[in-house]
């Protein structure tokens, strides 16, 4: 198998560069088996109020393994500073790691960043030492204000969360991947397994995704698809694909034909 | 008793009772929970340091599943 | 992992859907390599004339384990439906498979086929009891057309042959697919990992490639790449992907957010 | 206005180098407008059985003015040699006119066309003194046989008739434009006008169309649209666009700024 | 001809949707006939310092008829909101006009706006009394925080300034339209006719240009040829285009064939 | 009287009919119409000389919309 | 004499000199072109009420082609 | 001695000699390799029965690298 070198996000390394969500799963059994199959070694968690009403019964955390999975709580379904700071705060202090995927919400209907919003937020949790991993839109100016700010990495959209699209505009990711220093890991979009690869063929760090293996009709056997498919494209990537030309070249030799 | 303003709606507390009071009464798991005072967050060894008063507003939160 | 049928290609079954040409390796060791790192279980050979000025040397075959690869000899370079048909029967004869890998070549500097001597050559050698599988381009009605005088499976062009165009028609692949009873595999045009991927999310059957992972920079490592893009694509298709949105839909809770 | 070479087929001299389609419009009336508005100087229409038991009433070309516009009947619905080749006779019995275009259709659902009869019946019409404009798919070896036969156009498939999916292929185009001496007109596939523009950027030497304008909501107001595009993509295509590159060039001056 | 709406932006109306730069042009000659070919009725300036050591000879206005063409100054060149709104200011002093293309760079190798700059420095020139147009990203969020705090447009990028890349995110265009109450027009990127009639055809207001036309081997025909592709891209946005099918549906009848 | 097949369907003709005879009982614009006899296309000029017999198979047909 | 700073460049000119009376020497055309003065854009009627001080920053603009 | 055309080329064999022979005198593996006498395939198992004669045409081929 391929020598890799590790994701490094902050202090934090990973050889899985596919980042799992938690969310949308028919049950926490499927949750764990889709964990497990695709070899994820991050999963991102969503901080909300715990319902005083409702008997509590299980819990996510009973589901994952944190010998196994590393978390990455979000902030997500905040729409100001205030909020998405304060989440993250609190995700701290309840998750015990220093990561957060920062979201700031600009939108309901696209769920696209704020991205004013989060630059600010950004540069509070910066100095409060999280490790920022910004959720961004595809604008390598804001990608670039992001690192420039000490974010641990960038992490574009490919389409809008939970679209399914793909990658919507790999120029853009190109640009953002020739000038970021940090880790690019596409965020939110991915609808199969060629998304992913394609992703990881552009030259990005890594993938975070959701909705497209809790949402598919076999969610745990689209997580192996997922985890097979970022390896896949990290090889390609590596191994350096054949230039594209328009005419043929033959792959049987020419000569010795008989006549 | 006294009310506080928890996770957005009132409840009623013994006078003098500290956060961890509450999250005991609560019944809630201390790990992997966390708990914000007026907008500040507590960490969780100084949660028996915290008294509530009338009117504060207290956020109790857990890790769901999300993306 | 996940428990897929075999594909079957008349009487035969393969594991691995993915078929590699063993041409334009920088040695056979590399191509040896490469075939073991892909995983594939079936490799194209082509036949051509004993050169009996040069001391043979080394063979193709010495590095071909024929117990783990079974040989899909080919007839490239041929241009008439005679050649072509006279190449399979030593194709035959040297190789004792019944198989072959149909090529009646229609211009050399594409490489499309010549689908007229492709039916003529594909119902002579049908008659003759061997296993055709035609490369062919992505027309249905020819596809159909092999497919009704017997062929075993048909093999519609990605992009023209060592292009690496990836599959420039997916509109004709799929309606090839939806009329098709025997296997379709996409043969030639294939760049990258993502490209096979898609292929099998597309619901092909199998690929086959060769200058994609041969040109490669890394070969072993894109032999690799290509291995693990087949079985996440075919996992993809029966996962079942999501279906594509312009907006987004939260993958997140909406509910008890901090206020 | 820009001055260009008028389109020449065979003998004839086109000054606009969209062709249209007479079928599928709400009356009589709608295609007159339709036509006038466009712009065209050939129409298609196609040979039909009179009914014996229907009282005759208008016929199609009453409504076409044959001083204006120059008709191409067709062989739409032909299945074999011999139909298209009796009814390419029949219409040049009818219309007078020596133009045919010639389709030979292989399957009913996609109406792609069936290559092996249409080289076949381009070859018997060819030889009759016919100006043969073949329906083809976009395979370049077909579109090379066509004019190595004495076609005197080809006119591949963009998509399948009435699709409206544009051009699916523009690689092959591209490789048909290369290697043609004869006139390459894009029959069938167009939706809209930037896909008229598409095909006349690529350096085609016309489009056929229909559907895409008699199944517009206003057909009269999308057959000016054709118009206009075919327009500008020919002058687009003899102006010489701009090269594409990934990064931005300014188009206002970098010096003299205000400090 | 089509009966169309003219395009409004503030209190100005605009028959043609058409909005050319004035740059890179070889002569002043070559621009004046390419303006006067493609039918704009509005053109950008920028706003730079006088060179007291030249001798001033031609101006550019000399080649400009004002009463044909409506004057939009641009903020090209300014990375900061100061210099933004300084040079605005100047524009409107110099040339009399409350329009501005608002432009606040954010990075030069992808002169990509810096978009938070953008937001205040047009929330500025709003409450001042101008026309404010800026040009934007593609991103929906400050889509819409432009229109709110009053611009009288937005123009997000279909790619990067001068790369004629085309509109390189459809999806997220299509997300802007769908939601904004005030003209999108597209600007930047457009490097040939079919671009501009796709921008128009998805529901664009309109497009400036300027490389695309100055760049091109012949930016006079060049000119005439976007002028054509917008009249044709919006005349094919109002009548409606044709679903888009995989299969295909005849043109011709299906009926009274000969036998 | 005998029977032809026209355009697929039986029709009654006089004996020593034309081509043109039947063109004309059918009230048919001779202009942009054609007529194939038993298979083979007659010129206009030559409807006259084609006289009709038992079993012939004649089309006659005209130009219609069509892509 | 005084130092003005004209366009980013050191500029001699005349005690007691408006705005109008430097566009005048410097011999422009007063259409189409504008003056800003220590960064306030100044309105071409009032060029004239503006006297010039040592150390004043001027700009002078007009329009020229762009995108 | 008589002369042959293999592989395109003009080759010497002995008189009476058979396919097997000649693929014996050429050294090659018998595995893998196919022989055409005259455009048709001769199976292994019948080249000894197949005598060489003036002007025979004989292909023998084998599988080498492709795609």
């Amino acid at each position: 198998m391929m020598n890799d070198q590790p994701l490094k996000i902050g202090d934090h390394e990973l050889k899985s560069r596919l980042i799992l969500g938690t969310g949308k799963y028919a049950s926490y059994e499927q949750m764990q088996l889709a964990l497990e199959r695709s070899g994820t070694e991050m999963v991102t968690v969503a901080v909300r109020r715990i319902n005083l009403d409702r008997t509590s019964g299980e819990s996510l955390l009973d589901y994952i393994d944190l010998k196994r999975y590393r978390l990455l709580p979000n902030t997500a379904g905040c729409y100001t500073v205030e909020e998405a700071v304060r989440t993250a705060r609190l995700a701290r202090a309840a998750g015990m790691s220093d990561m957060v995927k920062l979201e700031v919400i600009g939108d309901e209907n696209t769920l696209f960043p704020d991205t004013a919003g989060l630059i600010e937020a950004a540069k509070i949790l910066v100095k409060e030492g999280f490790t920022v991993l910004p959720y961004t839109n595809d604008d390598p100016v804001i990608a670039k204000r992001l690192e420039d700010i000490g974010c641990a990495a960038v992490m574009p959209l490919a389409a809008p969360i939970g679209s399914g699209l793909g990658i919507r505009n790999p120029y853009n990711l190109r640009i953002i991947l020739e000038n970021a220093a940090v880790p690019v890991i596409v965020d939110a979009g991915v609808g199969t397994a060629s998304d992913a690869s394609r992703a990881m063929e552009l030259g990005c760090a890594g993938v975070l995704m959701n909705s497209g293996i809790a949402g598919a009709k076999d969610p745990v056997l689209m997580a192996e698809a997922m985890g097979l498919a970022m390896a896949a494209g990290r090889a390609a990537y590596l191994a350096g694909r054949i230039p594209k030309k328009l005419y043929a070249t033959a792959s049987s030799p020419l000569n010795d034909l008989i006549d | 008793m006294m009310n506080v303003r928890l996770n957005g709606q009132q409840h009623l507390v013994d006078d003098g009772a500290t956060l961890s009071d509450l999250v005991s009464l609560l019944k809630l798991d201390r790990d992997w929970i966390a708990v914000e005072f007026n907008q500040d967050v507590i960490p969780r060894a100084r949660w028996g340091e915290v008294s509530l008063k009338e009117g504060d507003k207290i956020e109790v939160v857990q890790l769901v599943g999300g993306g």
